[in-house]
C-alpha cells in the first residue's frame, strides 16, 4: 500500500492537492468526506426539523378540524394562497403535508442523516481510510441531495401546491390530480434516487477497497457492517423505484398509461387515455424499494447504538459473529417481504403465504440484533451519559415499533389493522423514538471528534427526557386508536365517522369512532407541542457548544477502541499521518490482565504489555 | 485481468471472433423470426439467442470469465433479486388477471 | 495519505477502486432495467393481441444498429487492449471508431424516432382502426388539435395493412398504390401518433430506448472525453488511464447488451 | 381473561362471523408480544440497575457464557411458525377464496364500484344474474360499464351510497373503482378489501347482527378522502331484505 503511494505521487488527483483552498472549496465543493459528512448531517436536520414543523400543523388539524391554525396560520395564507384561506388547512393542503412529510422524513431526513451524515463521516475513520474512494463522486451525491430537496421543497409554492398523494404515491391518484406537484415530486425523486445510487456505490467500494492492513472483514466495527449492508439495499432497491418513477412520469407527463388500466373514469366519463396499464404494478416497484428502505433507516441506527453501548457498558458486545450475521440476513430478506403492504390488493393464498413467511422470518434476526445487545449490559461497567441513555432508550422503543410489526405481518390480523394508526404508531415507534434517538446519540458521541468540544450533558439530559417522554406520549395513544378502526390519512382526524358527528346528523351506527378515541387528539398535539419545546435546548446546544462546549483533553475523550478516536481532533483532511495497522477486534474492553480498560485497535500486542 | 503484453494479443484474436460470432447471432435472430415456430416458441428462441449473445458480451468483453469472486457474489445477488422481483410481481397477477370485461 | 489503489489493484481484494465501482453500478443498472423488463412482460401478457403492434418496426435498420453497437463493443475492448501492449496511437483510433459508433446510432434511432412520430392511427366511432399518414406529414397531431384549427375532415393516407393484422400481413405487402382518404371529424373516436400515448406498447418502447440512448450519449460523452482531454493522461499516469478506459468499456458493454435484449423483443417479436 | 385484553386493546364490536378468527389471531398475537416485552423489559431495568458504574466500577470482558438466549429466539420463532402455519395461512385461505365459504351457494352478491368519493352497488336483480359489464363503456350514466344489449342487464338494482344485505347469510362483494384505489371497509364486521381501477376482487363476511354500519374509505383516494362518509351498510332481516330489493327492482341502473 505504501509502494502505490510513493510511485503515483498526486496521480491527476486533484484532491490530493489540499494547501490552500477557498472557502468555496473547503466548505460548499469540498471533497472532503468529513465535509460532505457535516454538510449532509446539518441539510439533514434542517429538513428533519421541517418535517416536524409540517406534522405540526397537521396535527392541529387533526384535533381541531377546520379551526385556523393558532400562530402560523396567517403566514400560511400568505405564502400559499387559498389552500389554506383564513388561516384553516384544507383537505388539500393537509394531503400535501402528510405527503411531503413522509417524504421528507424518509428521503430527505433520516437517511441522509444516517447513511449521508454518520456514514460519510465515521466509515472512512473506522476503517483507516484517508477518504471516500471517489471523492468527486461523493460531492455530486451530495449536490444531487440538495437539489432533489430544493425541488422538493419549491414545491409547496407551485399553483395547486405539492404533491398530494400520500409518500407512496398511488396511482392512478398520483396521476390524476391535475396539479403539478407530483410531477416535482417525481422529478425530486429521481434526483434523491441518483444521490443514494452514487452513495451507495461509493460506500461499498470503499469499505470493500479501502480497509486498513489488518482491517478484516470481522475487525469491522458493527457500525461500518451497518452501513456496507444498507449500502446494498440502496444499491439494488432503489433502482426499481427509479424506474416506476420515470414511467409514473410518463404517465403524468406524456399521457402514457403504464399504471392506468382499462376503463378508467376520470369525473364520471372514461379518460382519453389508452389504458392497458396496471395500478398495482407500481405499488409493487414502490414497496420492492419502499420494504427494504424502512431497514436503510433502522440499520446505521442500529450500527451507533452498538457502538454506543459498547463504549458505555465498557464491554465487548456480546455475539458480535451473530450481529453481522443477522444484519446480512436482514438485508437479503428485506427484498423477499415487500408485498405485506399490499395484503388487501386482492391478493391470493400462495403469493399471501409466501409474504407472510418471510415477513415472519424477517423478525427474527432482528430479536437476535436486539437480544445481543441486552446481553452486552450484563456484567458492564454501565455509564449513563447522555449518548447512552438514547441508546438505551432506543431499545425498548424499538422493542415496541418492532413487536407491533408482528401483527401486521400476518395478513388476517392486518385486514383489521391496515392504514389505521395503529400503522402509524408501528412505524413511529422504530423511526421516531428508534432511529431518531440512535441519531441523537450519534450526535452527542461523535461531536467532540468533529468539534473538539463536548455537548453540554445537562441540557442533553433535560432533551432526552423530554424527548423520551412525549414521544410516548404522541405515539402510545395511537395504537389504541388504530385498533378501534381509526384510519390514517383523514383531513379531519377522523371526525366524519365519529359516533358522535353521526348522532348529530341523527344516524345510529354500530362502532362508530367513540368519543374517548377522538379526544386522544388532544392530548397527542399536547405531547407534539411539548416534543417541540424540548427541541430548543438540543438546538441550541448544538450551536452554542461548537464555540464554548468544554474543550475535550484527549484526542479520545470516551476511551473508546475504534480508529476514529485515534486520529487528530478534529481529523485533518487525509484523516491519518500514517496508515493504521489494525491488530485486533473492534471492541476490546475490559480486557483481563491489561491495565487500561480499553485497547485501540491500532495498538500493538507488544505496546499493549507494556502499560 | 491480464497483464502481460504478449497475452493480451493473445486476446485480441479473441474478441475479433467474439464480435463476429455476436454479428451471426443477430443474423440468426432475424431469420429466426421469419420462421413461424408458433408465437411462443418464437420468442423462446429469440430469448435464447439474446441471452446466449449477451453471456458472450459478459464473459469476454466484460472479462466476467475470469473475474475476482467479489464481483460474482455482487451479480449472483443482484440476479436473485431480480429474479425474486420478476417472478414474484408476475405471480402476484395470477390470482386476480386484470379486469377488462366480465360478468 | 492519499487515496490507495486508484491505479493498482489492492492484493487481497485483486481489483482497483474504479472497477469495483463500476460493477456496483452496473449492478444497479441491472435492477433498472430489468424492472422496466418487468413491466414490459406484464404489460404484454396484459394487453389483447389486437393492442399489441408485431412487425411495426423497421427490421432491417434495427438489425443495421445492432450490428453498430456489437461493432462499437469490438472497438471499445480494442482500445483498452492498445493501452494494456502500450499502443497509444492504435487507442486513440480504436477510441474514435466507438465514438462514431456511438453517434451513428443516436443518429439513426433519432430517425426512426420521427417515423414514428408521423405516423399516425385512426379509431373510428364504428370501430374500425386505420394506420397511416396525415396530409403533410406533421408531427404530435391529435384529434384535439385538429378540432382547435376548426377542421372538418383529415386526409389521411392509409398502410395497406393495419398492426393487429401481425407479421403475416406485413411480409405480403406489395407495393399497391396508398390512396389518401377523407375521414369526417365526426368519425373520430380518437387520433394519435405512434408516440408514448397510443399504447402500452409504444409507451413501453419509448421509455426503454429512450433510457437506452441516454446511457448510449453518456457513455459516448464518456468515451469522448477519454479520446480528447482525458488521454493526456496517458503521459502522467498510464495506468490509470487503462482503468479508466476499461472501466468506461465496461459501462459501453452493458449498454450493448442492453440492446440484445431490446432488439428481438422490441423489433422481432 | 379473553374479555379483558379484548377490552384493553381496544377492540371495537364484533358482528361478523368472519371477524371472529381475525380477532382470536390479534388477540393471541399480542400474548406473545405482551410476554416477550415485559419478559425484557424487566430483564433491562434489572440489568441497568445492577450493572450501573457506581455499583460495578469493573466490567466483566466476558459477560454472559449460557445459552439462554438462543432458547428464547428458537421459542420466539416457534410461536411465529405454530401462529404462522396453524392459524394465520388457513385463515387467509378462507377469508380470501370466495368459492369455499360456508353456505356459498346461498349469499348475497354485491357489485360494488368504488368512485370519488361514494360507493355505488349492483344487485343481480330477480334472475339472479348480473348483465355484462365491459369497463369501457363507463359513462357518467352507466357508472358500471353495463352492457344493455345483455338481456340480464334488464332487471339489475343499482344504488348509491345505501347498500342492504340479509342477516346472518354470507355476502360476496365484487369490489372495483372507476377512478382511483379505494378501500371498502366495515369495522365492525371485519372487513377490508382494497377497491382498485382495472380489478374486481371478490371479498365476503356474514354479518350477525342487525343495524346499520357506517362503510369507511380506508385508502386515500383525493381530498375528499376523509369525507368519503356516506355510504352505509344495512343488515336487516331477510324479509324485509327482499322487500327493499323489491322495491328497487325495475331497471334502476341509472342514475338521476
Ligand atoms: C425503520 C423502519 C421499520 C422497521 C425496522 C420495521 C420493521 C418491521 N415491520 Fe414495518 N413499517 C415501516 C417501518 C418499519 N418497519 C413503515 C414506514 C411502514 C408503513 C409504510 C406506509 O404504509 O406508509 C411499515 C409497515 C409495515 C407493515 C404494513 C402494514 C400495513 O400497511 O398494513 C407490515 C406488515 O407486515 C410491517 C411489518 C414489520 C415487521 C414484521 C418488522 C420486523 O422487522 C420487526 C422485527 C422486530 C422485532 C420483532 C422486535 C424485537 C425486539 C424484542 C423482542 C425486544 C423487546 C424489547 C424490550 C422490552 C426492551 N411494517
Ligand atoms: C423517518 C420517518 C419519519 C419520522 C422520523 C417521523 C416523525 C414524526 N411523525 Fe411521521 N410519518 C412518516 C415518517 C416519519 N415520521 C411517514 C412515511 C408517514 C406516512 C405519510 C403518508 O401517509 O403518506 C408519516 C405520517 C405521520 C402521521 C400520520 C398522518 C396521517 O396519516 O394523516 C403522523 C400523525 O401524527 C405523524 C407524526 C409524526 C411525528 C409527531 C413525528 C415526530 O417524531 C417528529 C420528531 C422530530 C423531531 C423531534 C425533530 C427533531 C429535529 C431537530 C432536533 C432539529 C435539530 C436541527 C438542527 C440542530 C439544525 N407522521
Ligand atoms: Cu375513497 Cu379514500
Ligand atoms: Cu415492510
Amino acid at each position: 500500500m505504501q509502494a502505490t503511494t510513493h510511485t503515483m505521487p498526486h496521480a491527476g488527483v486533484h484532491e490530493a492537492h489540499h494547501e490552500e483552498q477557498g472557502f468555496w472549496r473547503k466548505y460548499i465543493f469540498s471533497t472532503d468526506h468529513k465535509v460532505i459528512g457535516i454538510q449532509y448531517g446539518l441539510t439533514a436536520l434542517v429538513f428533519l426539523l421541517f418535517g416536524f414543523f409540517l406534522m405540526m400543523m397537521m396535527r392541529w388539524q387533526i384535533a381541531h378540524p377546520g379551526q385556523p391554525i393558532p400562530l402560523v396560520g396567517w403566514l400560511l395564507e400568505r405564502v400559499l394562497g387559498d389552500v389554506a384561506a383564513k388561516g384553516v388547512m384544507s383537505p388539500d393542503l393537509y394531503n400535501s403535508f402528510g405527503a411531503m412529510h413522509g417524504t421528507i422524513m424518509v428521503f430527505l431526513a433520516i437517511v441522509p442523516l444516517a447513511f449521508g451524515a454518520f456514514g460519510n463521516y465515521v466509515v472512512p475513520l473506522q476503517i483507516g481510510a484517508p477518504d471516500m474512494a471517489f471523492p468527486r463522486v461523493n460531492m455530486a451525491s451530495y449536490q444531487a441531495y440538495v437539489l432533489g430537496g430544493i425541488i422538493m421543497f419549491v414545491s409547496f409554492f407551485i399553483p395547486g401546491g405539492a404533491a398530494q398523494a400520500g409518500w407512496t404515491s398511488y396511482s392512478p391518484l398520483a396521476t390524476s390530480i391535475p396539479t403539478d406537484g407530483q410531477t416535482f415530486w417525481l422529478v425530486g425523486m429521481i434526483f434523491l434516487i441518483t444521490s443514494s445510487l452514487l452513495g451507495a456505490v461509493n460506500f461499498i467500494a470503499t469499505i470493500i477497497q479501502l480497509r486498513a492492513p489488518g482491517m478484516t472483514w470481522m475487525r469491522l466495527p458493527f457500525f461500518v457492517w451497518a452501513q456496507f449492508v444498507t449500502g446494498f439495499l440502496l444499491l439494488l432497491a432503489f433502482p426499481p423505484l427509479e424506474a416506476a418513477g420515470i414511467m409514473q412520469l410518463m404517465d403524468k407527463v406524456a399521457g402514457t398509461s403504464f399504471f392506468l388500466p382499462t376503463g378508467l373514469a376520470v369525473g364520471g366519463e372514461l379518460a382519453n387515455i389508452s389504458g392497458g396499464g396496471s395500478p398495482l404494478l407500481w405499488q409493487h416497484l414502490f414497496w420492492f424499494l419502499g420494504h427494504p428502505e424502512v431497514y436503510v433507516l433502522i440499520l446505521p441506527a442500529m450500527g451507533i447504538v452498538c457502538e454506543v453501548i459498547a463504549n458505555n457498558t465498557r464491554k465487548p458486545i456480546w455475539g458480535y459473529k451473530s450481529l453481522v450475521y443477522s444484519a446480512l440476513c436482514i438485508g437479503f430478506l428485506s427484498f423477499i417481504v415487500w408485498a405485506h403492504h399490499m395484503y388487501l390488493t386482492g391478493m391470493g393464498t400462495k403469493v399471501a403465504t409466501f409474504f407472510q413467511t418471510t415477513t415472519m422470518i424477517i423478525s427474527i434476526p432482528s430479536v437476535i440484533i436486539l437480544t445481543c445487545f441486552f446481553i452486552s449490559l450484563w456484567g458492564g461497567s454501565i455509564r449513563f451519559n447522555t449518548p447512552m441513555l438514547f441508546c438505551l432508550a432506543f431499545l425498548p422503543m424499538f422493542g415496541i415499533g418492532g413487536l407491533t410489526g408482528l401483527p401486521l405481518g400476518f395478513a388476517a390480523s392486518d385486514l383489521h389493522l391496515h392504514d389505521t394508526y395503529y400503522v402509524i404508531a408501528h412505524f413511529h415507534y422504530v423511526v421516531a423514538p428508534g432511529t431518531i434517538f440512535a441519531l441523537f446519540a450519534g450526535i452527542y458521541y461523535w461531536f467532540p471528534k468533529m468539534t473538539g468540544r463536548m455537548m453540554n450533558e445537562f441540557w442533553g439530559r433535560v432533551h432526552f427526557w423530554g424527548s423520551l417522554i412525549f414521544m410516548n406520549v404522541v405515539f402510545q395513544p395511537m395504537f389504541a386508536q388504530g385498533m378501534s378502526g381509526m384510519i390514517r390519512r383523514m383531513a379531519d382526524g377522523g371526525a366524519n365517522y365519529a359516533t358522535a358527528t353521526l348522532q348529530k346528523q341523527g344516524v345510529e351506527v354500530i362502532g362508530g369512532l367513540s368519543d374517548k378515541m377522538m379526544n386522544l387528539h388532544t392530548m397527542i398535539l399536547w405531547g407534539a407541542v411539548f416534543l417541540a419545546l424540548v427541541q430548543i435546548p438540543f438546538i441550541i446546544n448544538v450551536f452554542w457548544s461548537i464555540k464554548h462546549g468544554k474543550k475535550v483533553t484527549s484526542d479520545n475523550p470516551w476511551n473508546a477502541t475504534t480508529l476514529e478516536w485515534q486520529t487528530p481532533t478534529p481529523p485533518p483532511h487525509g484523516n491519518f499521518a500514517h496508515a493504521p495497522t489494525v491488530h485486533r477486534g473492534p471492541y476490546e474492553y475490559s480486557v483481563p490482565g491489561h491495565s487500561s480498560d480499553f485497547i485501540p485497535q491500532n495498538e500493538t500486542d507488544k505496546g499493549s504489555r507494556q502499560h | 485481468m491480464s497483464d502481460h503484453t504478449d497475452d493480451i494479443s493473445k486476446h485480441v484474436r479473441g474478441y475479433m471472433i467474439v464480435g463476429g460470432t455476436l454479428l451471426i447471432g443477430t443474423i440468426l435472430t432475424v431469420l429466426a423470426s421469419y420462421v413461424d415456430l408458433g408465437h411462443e416458441w418464437n420468442i423462446v428462441l429469440a430469448l435464447i439467442i439474446a441471452t446466449a449473445k449477451a453471456s458472450l458480451v459478459a464473459l469476454f468483453f466484460m472479462h466476467l470469465i475470469s473475474e475476482r469472486q467479489m464481483i460474482y457474489v455482487v451479480l449472483a445477488f443482484t440476479a436473485f433479486f431480480l429474479v425474486g422481483l420478476m417472478f414474484l410481481t408476475i405471480g402476484a397477477y395470477a390470482d386476480f388477471p386484470p379486469l377488462t370485461t366480465t360478468r | 495519505m492519499d487515496i490507495p489503489y486508484t491505479s493498482q489493484p489492492r492484493p487481497d481484494t485483486g481489483i482497483y477502486n474504479a472497477k469495483v465501482g463500476i460493477w456496483l453500478f452496473l449492478a444497479s443498472e441491472v435492477m433498472l432495467f430489468g424492472a422496466l423488463f418487468s413491466t414490459y412482460i406484464l404489460l404484454r401478457v396484459g394487453a389483447r393481441p389486437e393492442d399489441w403492434p408485431t412487425g411495426l418496426l423497421n427490421v432491417p435498420i434495427g438489425t443495421f444498429n445492432t450490428a453498430v453497437l456489437i461493432a462499437s463493443s469490438v472497438t471499445v475492448v480494442m482500445a483498452w487492449a492498445s493501452l494494456k501492449m502500450k499502443q497509444f496511437n492504435r487507442f486513440k483510433l480504436f477510441q474514435a471508431i466507438t465514438v462514431l459508433c456511438a453517434l451513428t446510432f443516436l443518429g439513426i434511432k433519432s430517425f426512426e424516432y420521427r417515423d414514428k412520430f408521423t405516423h399516425y392511427e385512426v379509431w373510428k366511432t364504428d370501430g374500425t382502426r386505420i394506420t397511416g399518414h396525415l396530409e403533410g406529414k406533421p408531427m404530435f397531431m391529435t384529434l384535439e388539435k385538429v378540432k382547435a384549427a376548426g377542421k372538418e375532415s383529415i386526409l389521411f393516407t392509409p398502410d395497406l395493412h393495419h398492426y393487429s393484422e401481425g407479421k403475416k400481413a406485413m411480409h405480403e405487402r406489395d407495393h399497391g398504390d396508398h390512396k389518401a382518404v377523407e375521414i369526417p371529424v365526426a368519425q373520430i373516436k380518437r387520433l394519435s401518433a405512434f408516440v408514448p400515448a397510443h399504447s402500452t406498447y409504444f409507451a413501453i418502447y419509448f421509455t426503454l430506448t429512450g433510457l437506452h440512448a441516454l446511457h448510449v450519449l453518456g457513455g459516448a460523452v464518456v468515451m469522448a472525453y477519454l479520446f480528447g482531454p482525458g488521454a493526456k493522461m496517458w503521459f502522467t499516469d498510464p495506468d490509470r488511464l487503462t482503468n479508466r478506459v476499461e472501466v468506461s468499456g465496461l459501462f459501453w458493454h452493458f449498454v450493448d447488451l442492453v440492446w440484445i435484449f431490446l432488439f428481438p423483443i422490441l423489433y422481432l417479436l | 381473561m379473553d374479555q379483558f385484553i379484548r377490552k384493553a386493546l381496544g377492540l371495537p364490536v364484533l358482528a361478523s362471523e368472519n371477524g371472529k378468527g381475525v380477532d382470536d389471531l390479534i388477540v393471541w398475537i399480542h400474548w406473545l408480544m405482551i410476554a416477550l416485552f415485559v419478559g425484557w423489559f424487566i430483564y433491562f431495568v434489572y440489568a441497568l440497575w445492577r450493572f450501573r458504574a457506581r455499583r460495578n466500577p469493573k466490567a466483566d470482558h466476558y459477560g454472559v457464557r449460557g445459552h439462554t438466549s438462543n432458547y428464547i429466539e428458537l421459542a420466539v420463532a416457534g410461536i411465529e411458525i405454530v401462529l404462522l402455519v396453524f392459524v394465520a395461512i388457513p385463515l387467509w385461505a378462507k377469508a380470501v377464496d370466495v368459492t369455499k365459504i360456508p353456505q356459498a351457494g346461498e349469499a348475497t352478491n354485491i357489485q360494488v364500484v368504488a368512485q370519488q368519493f361514494a360507493w355505488n352497488a349492483r344487485y343481480a336483480g330477480a334472475d339472479g344474474q348480473f348483465g355484462k359489464q365491459d369497463m369501457r363503456l363507463v359513462s357518467s350514466t352507466n357508472i358500471f360499464g353495463i352492457d344493455y344489449t345483455d338481456p340480464n342487464a334488464a332487471d339489475d338494482v343499482a344504488v348509491l351510497n345505501e347498500i342492504h344485505v340479509p342477516v346472518n347469510k354470507p355476502v360476496v362483494t365484487y369490489i372495483s373503482s372507476k377512478d382511483v384505489i379505494h378501500s371498502f371497509k366495515i369495522i365492525a364486521l371485519r372487513v377490508t378489501q382494497d377497491a382498485i381501477p382495472g380489478m374486481r376482487i371478490p371479498a365476503w363476511f356474514k354479518p350477525t347482527m342487525e343495524g346499520r354500519y357506517q362503510i369507511n374509505c380506508a385508502q386515500l383516494c383525493g381530498n375528499g378522502h376523509s369525507a368519503m362518509s356516506q355510504g352505509f351498510l344495512v343488515v336487516e332481516s331477510q324479509e324485509a331484505f327482499d322487500q327493499w330489493l323489491a322495491s328497487k327492482t325495475g331497471g334502476a341502473t341509472t342514475f338521476e
